[in-house]
């Protein structure tokens, strides 16, 4: 039983894959609303699935562990699945691959669920290739569409280079310490040239998933490219979990480098808050500019590790948590009016409010979140981030979080412009709206609003972070 | 439920009201009735604080009260005031309900901008009350937006760019103020943000000074000093007469009661040691505003500088540190919250009739207008010193208080600062005599009605306010006495006696 | 409290109340009700400050034959520190009791006075509660017991006379006087403010007679270390006792400051009659009165400045009044020059029994001459009344069309040119004979000024009353009502008799009485100076005739610069609007739209964006180049990780 | 007859290594891009072996982890050639220099 309980996330996930599986086979999803209303009743009894009660430990001699952070990231994962699988709702009614869809993103999930639980540096490096290759797919899922082939190509060739510079500094690791299991990394772990070199290039392999720059580069192209579902899950769902992922990298397997990896971390997070928000600046392209805004957000993410302690992975998780609920309301907004417009560009926000308050004050929450703007709970998320930051003392950090917070503003406002003070010349009509997404979003507003009150939350994440 | 966070819950309240009304007709008077009920709360605290320290308390703070809110971070929502909280809080009860009154008949998405406009005043009541620094933070960042988009969808002129500056600038000011208090947070020792705990702590000179220089400058920039108050003539320009009020009356304050309350108070070593920046600022705010302000035609503007002038009597007054010029200094925000608001008010009822505010197209004011006119000349007179009214009191102490400060370059500052009240006269009578006096140049004007019955009490309100303090300044005084007392005993060193 | 201080308060109060009723329900009452109000407030005051006075010449002033000052209230108002606070009260000494005397007695008159004047104007009851205003701030600036209380005083009366030089606020003549009153005298009250702020810190308080004290006791802390920093060959104390009589010399319009008293005759003329002729324009003397032990005492030097500056302004004011055409400007440079006298009367003085006849004089001097400028205010208000204009070639022989007028204004043109037997006689010797005790070469110009005075005075009165009939004005506006003529008739009688009153026996520096000198002997010059005055006078302007064009001719550029008033206005001109403005208020502005807002702020936006553009090529869409970064970052960072910790 | 020393091994891997980038870089045509990936994985390869043959012998993790990153090649080269095939219908081209239609 307590195997099961443990391997639960695992468990459902390959039930739920194998189950649409036998669906493809019998065929039933051809009545569109009944196959995805049961998907989405499914996604949610696998979320309320992971809140069963937890236990601890780990198997396979190590490969695989879970306590209770991990077993709190992969809920915040399903979380995460459950609304995006709401807002794409509309979307897949039209696609003809929504089965394909559902089976590419639950096994992307496993991927996440294998790296989150892994023990081992072999398991971590599986988990993120099946998290990654089947993002690579269905970012090309509109097959009738250039620029998603184009977003497909450029995914898989630059994650299949980055996965080879990982693994050539994992090769050097192996030599280095012998033995890949964790805990051998940490024990034998010193900082000589051969390690920092591995370091760098492992590190190089993460922030290439995280979007960091300057290994960011294909983020941009590649979200504007995928289908709003696919960009949404991108951004969310792996880079959330990588973000995760990465904690227990440098906290737990590198720690032994702390004063490399502090330097190296502080230089590249003050490059993505700016360049992030350099290049958001400009974006017309409301995918491509939230593709920028989220270069930045990571960029503040790292300002929040560099605490390297309880606060650091508390707020960085509390981080995440917003982060994913903001953006899924973002998009969820951007795919409404998408949808009935048929255009992506910014512009098509214009005067949004008086057409459509609900779309445009769910898309100003998000925004302002985003900007960490009080009462919105992203203010919190940021603020504790930079709290954790000024562990350090890293005034020089600090202060470029600071003009970053100043340029990231202007970036949002851009937005809330456009929705509330400009009027459109081209009258927007009133979108139409479906159930689902109005749920989904109303659940993110719900979320966007009481996490920053309700004190509860913060102090769970906080009392598992405590190592 | 203690009485402090009452008053956080009105507001709250009546933003929720108005929210759920329908009618516009509903939603106005939900926000003026909310808002007076705030007043008379806010009234009723101070007596029963008076009522308190004459039982014999002797706290720093009173009424304290405290919850949890990110407990492991050390953030408490915890509440106290003592007077000088107390006077900042009563004003902006004052200058919430005038501009409510003020802006009645405001025509576009009422539901939205009464909203806004609670959203704000929460925010300042917030930011007095608490004593936690995050907390402050909290609510200092709170009123942001609400003052983007006032200005931008409700603005004038060019309202985006002014919007969009103010809000950049301030939000620049705020990320200053942070990373300030996160230094106060780490590096004092202790881990809190309660500033009388951090008061205790004797900080390091090295930290104090970096800390010291990051306040003081990030609330400097929401008190629009020198060279950071580019934002104001902008913003108020082009923001309605309500948001205009609120900018000037209560948002630069939140600035100067941070200069004085964390800045200044939390970090005495420095300021005895650097606040000589500040005071060439200050100055050169204080002079050159004036002088700005004698060349501007837009009436707006006009005020927007002097406020950036008058302002600078308040950085000058923290930054003197001597007991009679921070008193000033108190007074003074509080006398420039309700005097610039009337003078918004007035200039704002001009505008919504003559749809100008260029003083040279104006004229002739008073004869068709009286009350109007006369409210106008009010504020004016107020700004320029009169005695009687409260900017008299305030600028005064100001000046004895600096000139207590030996030394030459003291000396300077403080003349540079009373010769403003020259360039001061120059100005409002200019404005006087083209806008309000003269004949009515313009045939149009012949058809304007005087003031409604809201602007009216709004004007009569604020003329109240700023009586009271002029008349009676010793209540006042009693009422702030103890708290600057025990904020100068902190450098006593450096002022001597 | 007794009557006397209670009297003594509501003395102050009334004003304030009739201020309070007129203007915040003037608007509801009829004209007629809103003048009584005020007039009678006013002469209650009249009635209640002789009995003040009574009761304090010959009752309880009068401590062992000395007149001591006796606080009748003092309460904290505004507490700066420890020891400088501001408190309001009321002193009764012999000045301000006497000026109590002078105020409500000129103000009650002009009150009854502009019943009729201001009939049927506009905004009539806004006119009489700027009024009581007025009375309200002098009464409270006289009875000062605290220099700061003074000042606050001291800014009022600056305001109601602002507001009632702008009374007619839609002519633009008007607007402009008012202006440049309030501002001269506001550029005055900041060297005002300064000295009070040299005073209260180097004597620890601001309090009246604590300063005085301080400041003259022989070997007084304060007045040591005060007198032990000096600056341009002067001590500080005497450079912050020049500061105030700064402020002292915008109020009385002295030499250099004078320019705002010619121009604020753009007010009603009862209100120059009020505030321009009897008693705002002294509240410089006054003072300087008040400070008098100090300046005596400790700073003879400052003292000695004043009395040059006094001369000089006598001098030069009568100069200006000989040519001036505007009778009301005439009546303005006449006010000066006597205050001027006034002024040098108090340099001229000293300590002691001896030597402070000066003083004595000075005060008598403004005693009377409240009086007769007064009365010749509110004739020349009545000629104008009954003319419609202020210029003199529209009058001329109006001494049949207006007999009262023409005897009264006679008396106070006689009593001005110090006739014997009138008031200005009495007062002007004294001042005359102490200058010549002491500077002998102020004596001279006095003694000349006299002469010119009585000069101007009767070209004005022979210009307006004799001289050819003007043809218009045919309208017999004699006996316009009893409101106007019965204030000519009261004052003509004080400008007759207020100078047989024995003054030094009741105001004198030090409150002992003396016995002003009189000396038939020297009384002989100044008069015979009037009489040859009012000679010339007669010989010019009885007739109509081309000589004084003549004349004018031959001395033509002393004729223009003097009617021109010697430029002093252009000057003024030159420096506000070409230095401040363009030199200083358009760069300021200019700084910082450009250089602050443009260059600073914007500039810093502008600064992002060409950023954000020139790193655009980064995200060149093609994909090896993106793996180029990619690998150049991970060799940087390694390279960089490994010489920092290798 | 002594063995080849590790350093020469690891030369040559290295140089592997760089020799896919390289290619990796230079090539412009998607598969032959896929091939240098390939050369990039073996150079791994190579090294995880010869750490494990010299320094490690007694454990077989390094032979282990080859196999499993052979694995993953080859699930990454037929995704990759699925999307290639797709992109081709789109540009009807496979030049990377040609699938540039999105940028800054």
């Amino acid at each position: 039983m307590d195997i099961v309980l443990m391997f639960r996330f695992e468990i459902i996930l390959a039930a739920l894959i194998l189950a649409i599986f036998i669906m493809s086979l019998r065929g039933f999803d051809t009545n569109v609303k009944c196959f995805l209303n049961t998907m989405n009743v499914l996604l949610l009894l696998n979320f309320i699935a992971g809140w069963l009660p937890l236990s601890e430990g780990s198997y396979f001699s190590d490969f695989f562990r879970t306590n209770g952070l991990i077993v709190l990231q992969k809920n915040i994962i399903n979380l995460g699945l459950l609304l995006i699988s709401l807002t794409s709702y509309a979307w897949l009614e039209q696609s003809k691959y929504r089965l394909e869809f559902y089976l590419l993103m639950l096994s992307s999930i496993f991927g996440v669920y294998v790296m989150l639980s892994s023990g081992h540096i072999l398991m971590l490096y599986l988990g993120l290739e099946m998290s990654t290759i089947p993002i690579a797919a269905m970012s090309n899922f509109n097959l009738k569409e250039q620029r998603s082939s184009e977003a497909g190509i450029k995914l898989i060739l630059s994650s299949a280079f980055s996965t080879g510079i990982m693994l050539f500094g994992i090769s050097l690791l192996y030599g280095a310490v012998g033995n890949l299991s964790f805990a051998s990394v940490i024990a034998n772990l010193h900082p000589n040239a051969l390690t920092l070199f591995a370091f760098a290039f492992i590190l190089a392999g993460f922030a290439f998933k995280m979007s960091i720059v300057p290994f960011h580069l294909w983020t941009a192209d590649v979200y504007e490219g995928s289908p709003i579902a696919v960009t949404n899950f991108l951004s969310v769902i792996s880079k959330g979990s990588v973000i995760f992922v990465f904690l227990t990298v440098l906290y737990s397997l590198f720690g032994g480098l702390k004063e490399a990896w502090l330097l190296g971390i502080s230089i590249v997070s003050i490059l993505s808050m700016t360049v992030g928000n350099l290049f958001a600046l400009r974006q017309q392209n409301a995918k491509r500019f939230l593709a920028f805004s989220s270069i930045a957000q990571v960029g503040f993410v790292l300002v929040g590790i560099t605490a390297a302690s309880t606060i650091g992975s508390a707020s960085v998780v509390y981080f995440v948590l917003i982060y994913l609920l903001s953006n899924i309301a973002a998009f969820g907004v951007i795919s409404a009016v998408a949808d009935s417009t048929g255009s992506e560009s910014l512009q098509s926000f214009k005067g949004l409010y008086k057409s459509n308050p609900f779309y445009a004050l769910i898309m100003a929450v998000a925004l302002f979140s985003l900007a960490g703007v009080p009462p919105i709970a992203g203010f919190f998320g940021k603020l504790f981030l930079l709290t954790a930051g000024m562990k350090s003392g890293l005034y020089v950090l600090l202060g470029f979080a600071g003009v970053n917070l100043v340029l990231s503003l202007y970036n949002y406002l851009r937005v809330v412009k456009y929705m509330f003070i400009d009027d459109n010349e081209a009258h927007l009509a009133p979108l139409n709206r479906n159930r689902q997404l109005t749920t989904a979003l109303y659940i993110c507003l719900i979320g966007l609003i009481a996490i920053g009150f309700v004190t509860p939350i913060y102090q769970y994440i906080d009392s598992l972070c405590r190592f | 439920m203690d009485i402090l966070s009452l008053l956080l819950v009105f507001p709250v309240i009546t933003a929720l009201g108005i929210l759920v009304a329908k009618k516009d007709k509903v939603v106005r008077w939900t926000a003026l009735s909310g808002s007076i009920v705030q007043l008379f709360l806010a009234i009723g605290i101070t007596a029963y604080y008076v009522s308190l320290r004459n039982a014999g308390e002797t706290g720093q703070m009173l009424l304290e009260s405290s919850y949890e809110w990110f407990a492991p971070l050390q953030i408490y929502f915890s509440a106290a005031v003592d007077g000088i909280s107390l006077v900042m809080i009563l004003m902006t009860a004052m200058v919430v309900v005038a501009g409510i009154l003020v802006s009645w008949k405001i025509g576009k998405q009422v539901k939205e901008f009464f909203f806004l406009i609670l959203l704000l005043s929460l925010s300042a009541y917030g930011f007095f009350i608490s004593t936690n620094l995050f907390v402050m933070f909290f609510f200092l960042e709170l009123a942001v937006i609400p003052k983007y988009l006032l200005i931008g969808v409700w603005g004038s002129g060019r309202k985006d760019y002014s919007a969009m500056k103010l809000a950049l600038m301030l939000m620049f000011g705020s990320a200053l103020v942070f990373i300030g208090i996160l230094g106060l947070f780490y590096f004092t020792g202790a881990q809190t943000w309660d500033f009388q705990e951090i008061a205790k702590m004797h900080i390091p000179i090295e930290t104090q000074r970096i800390l010291y220089i990051l306040l003081f400058t990030g609330f400097g920039v929401f008190t629009a000093m020198f060279p950071f108050h580019t934002w104001a003539p902008d913003g108020h320009s082009s923001a309605p007469t309500a948001a205009s009020m609120f900018l000037a009356g209560i948002s630069m304050k939140l600035g100067g009661y941070g200069c004085l309350r964390v800045a200044t108070y939390l970090l005495p070593d420095a300021a005895q040691e650097l606040s000589w920046i500040f005071i060439i600022t200050a100055s050169i705010a204080i002079i050159y505003g004036a002088f700005a302000t004698m060349m501007q035609k837009d009436l707006k503007y006009m005020n927007a500088y002097s406020s950036v002038s008058h302002c600078g009597f308040v950085i000058l007054g923290i930054a003197m540190l001597t007991k009679a010029a921070v008193t000033g200094a108190v007074m003074q925000m509080v006398s420039h919250g309700i005097m610039t608001a009337l003078f918004f008010a007035s200039i704002g009822m001009i505008y919504d009739r003559a749809h100008t505010r260029q003083a040279d197209e104006l004229g002739g004011m008073l004869k068709q207008m009286p009350f109007i006119g006369s409210a106008f000349i009010i504020s004016g007179l107020c700004s320029l010193g009169l005695p009687g009214f409260s900017g008299f009191v305030s600028e005064m102490t100001v000046f004895v208080g600096s000139w207590e400060r030996t030394g030459v370059f003291y000396r300077v500052a403080t003349i540079l600062a009373c010769a403003s009240i020259v360039v001061t006269a120059v100005y409002i009578l200019r404005a006087v005599g083209f806008a309000i006096w003269g004949t009515v140049t313009n045939k149009e004007y012949l058809k304007f009605k005087d003031a409604t019955w809201s602007e009216r009490s709004a004007a009569v309100l604020l003329t109240l306010g700023i009586l009271i303090i002029g008349l009676a300044p010793f209540l006042f005084i009693h009422l702030i006495d103890a708290d600057t007392t025990s904020i100068v005993s902190r450098f006593i060193a450096v002022v001597g006696k | 409290m007794n009557s006397y201080d209670l009297s003594a308060l509501l003395i102050v109060i009334l004003p304030a109340l009739s201020f309070l009723v007129l203007g915040l329900f003037g608007n509801r009452l009829s004209n007629r009700v809103s003048g009584l109000i005020g007039c009678a407030s006013l002469v209650t005051t009249a009635i209640l400050a002789i009995y003040v006075a009574a009761g304090y010449f010959f009752d309880f002033g009068l401590v062992g034959g000395v007149h001591e000052k006796h606080i009748a209230l003092q309460f904290q108002w505004l507490k700066f520190t420890e020891n400088l606070s501001i408190d309001l009260g009321i002193v009764l000494d012999p000045i301000s009791v006497m000026m109590l005397l002078v105020i409500t007695i000129v103000s009650s008159m002009v009150h009854i006075y502009s019943l009729g004047y201001m009939k049927g104007e506009e905004y009539f009851e806004r006119y009489y509660a700027y009024l009581s205003l007025f009375s309200f701030s002098m009464l409270g600036l006289v009875i000062a017991v605290n220099i700061f209380q003074m000042y606050i005083f001291w800014e009022l009366v600056g305001v109601s006379s602002f507001l009632l030089i702008g009374f007619y606020f839609t002519k633009p003549s008007a607007i402009a006087a008012a202006k440049k009153a309030f501002i001269v005298t506001r550029f005055a009250d900041l060297g005002f403010l300064i000295g009070i702020l040299m005073l209260s810190y180097n004597t620890k308080s601001l309090d009246f007679f604590t300063i005085i004290e301080r400041l003259t006791q022989v070997g007084s802390p304060y007045l040591a270390n005060f007198t032990a920093t000096s600056f341009m060959g002067m001590s500080a104390l005497s450079w912050a006792l020049l500061l105030v009589f700064m402020g002292g010399a915008g109020k009385s319009a002295m030499f250099p400051l004078h320019i705002w008293l010619p121009d604020a005759m753009e007010g009603p003329t009862p209100v120059s009659a009020l505030i321009h002729a009897a008693t705002m324009v002294v509240a410089g003397v006054f003072l300087v009165a008040r400070l008098f032990p100090v300046f005596a005492i400790s700073a003879p030097d400052a003292l000695l400045i004043i009395a040059y500056i006094g001369a000089f302004t006598a001098l030069f004011a009568a100069l200006i009044a000989c040519t001036q055409t505007d009778i009301k400007r005439v009546l303005a440079y006449s006010t000066i020059s006597q205050i001027a006298y006034m002024m040098f009367g108090l340099g001229v003085a000293g300590w002691g029994a001896e030597n402070s006849e000066g003083f004595t004089g000075s005060m008598f001097h403004l005693f009377t001459h409240a009086f007769f400028k007064a009365l010749l205010f509110l004739g020349a208000g009545a000629v104008i009344h009954a003319v419609h204009s202020n210029e003199m070639k529209d009058m001329g022989g109006l001494r049949k069309s207006l007999p009262i007028t023409h005897i009264t204004f006679l008396i106070a043109c006689l009593a001005i040119a110090g006739v014997p037997g009138l008031s200005g006689f009495f007062s002007k010797e004294a001042i005359l004979a102490a200058a010549f005790h002491s500077h002998p070469t102020i004596f001279y110009v006095g003694l000349f000024t006299s002469g010119l005075t009585a000069y101007y005075m009767f070209r004005l009165y022979f210009r307006i009353f004799w001289h050819n009939p003007v043809p218009e004005h045919s309208h017999n506006h004699e006996g316009h009502t009893w409101a106007m003529n019965i204030p000519l008739i009261i004052l003509a009688v004080g400008a007759a008799l207020a100078g047989w009153i024995p003054f030094g026996s009741f105001v004198s520096a030090d409150g002992k009485a003396m016995e002003l000198p009189f000396h038939l002997t020297f009384s002989i010059a100044p008069v015979a100076f009037g009489l040859i005055g009012i000679g010339i006078a007669y010989l010019l302007y009885a007739k109509k005739n081309d000589v004084p064009d003549k004349i004018a001719s031959s001395i033509n550029a002393f004729y223009k610069a003097s009617y021109n008033k010697f430029y002093i206005d252009e000057i003024y001109l030159f420096i506000t609007k070409k230095v401040l403005f363009n030199l200083v208020g358009r760069p300021a502005a200019w700084f910082d739209r450009t250089v602050v807002n443009g260059l600073f702020i914007n500039g810093s936006a502008e600064a992002t964006v060409a950023t954000s553009r020139a790193i655009k090529p980064m995200q060149s869409g093609r994909l090896q180049s993106y793996t180029m970064f990619f690998l150049g970052g991970v060799l940087l960072l390694a390279a960089l990780l490994i010489i920092k910790f290798m | 007859m002594e063995q080849v020393p590790l350093s020469h091994i690891l030369i040559l891997s290295s140089t592997l290594f760089f020799l896919g980038v390289y290619g990796f870089f230079s090539r412009r045509n998607l598969i032959t891009m896929l091939m240098s990936v390939e050369l990039i994985l073996n150079s791994v390869n190579i090294n995880f072996i010869a750490f494990n043959k010299y320094l490690f012998p007694h454990q077989l993790e390094g032979v282990f982890f080859t196999m499993f990153i052979i694995v993953v090649a080859a699930a990454e080269v037929s995704i990759s050639i699925a999307i290639i095939i797709n992109l081709y219908r789109r540009f009807k081209t496979i030049d990377i220099e040609d699938t540039t239609t999105m940028k800054y």
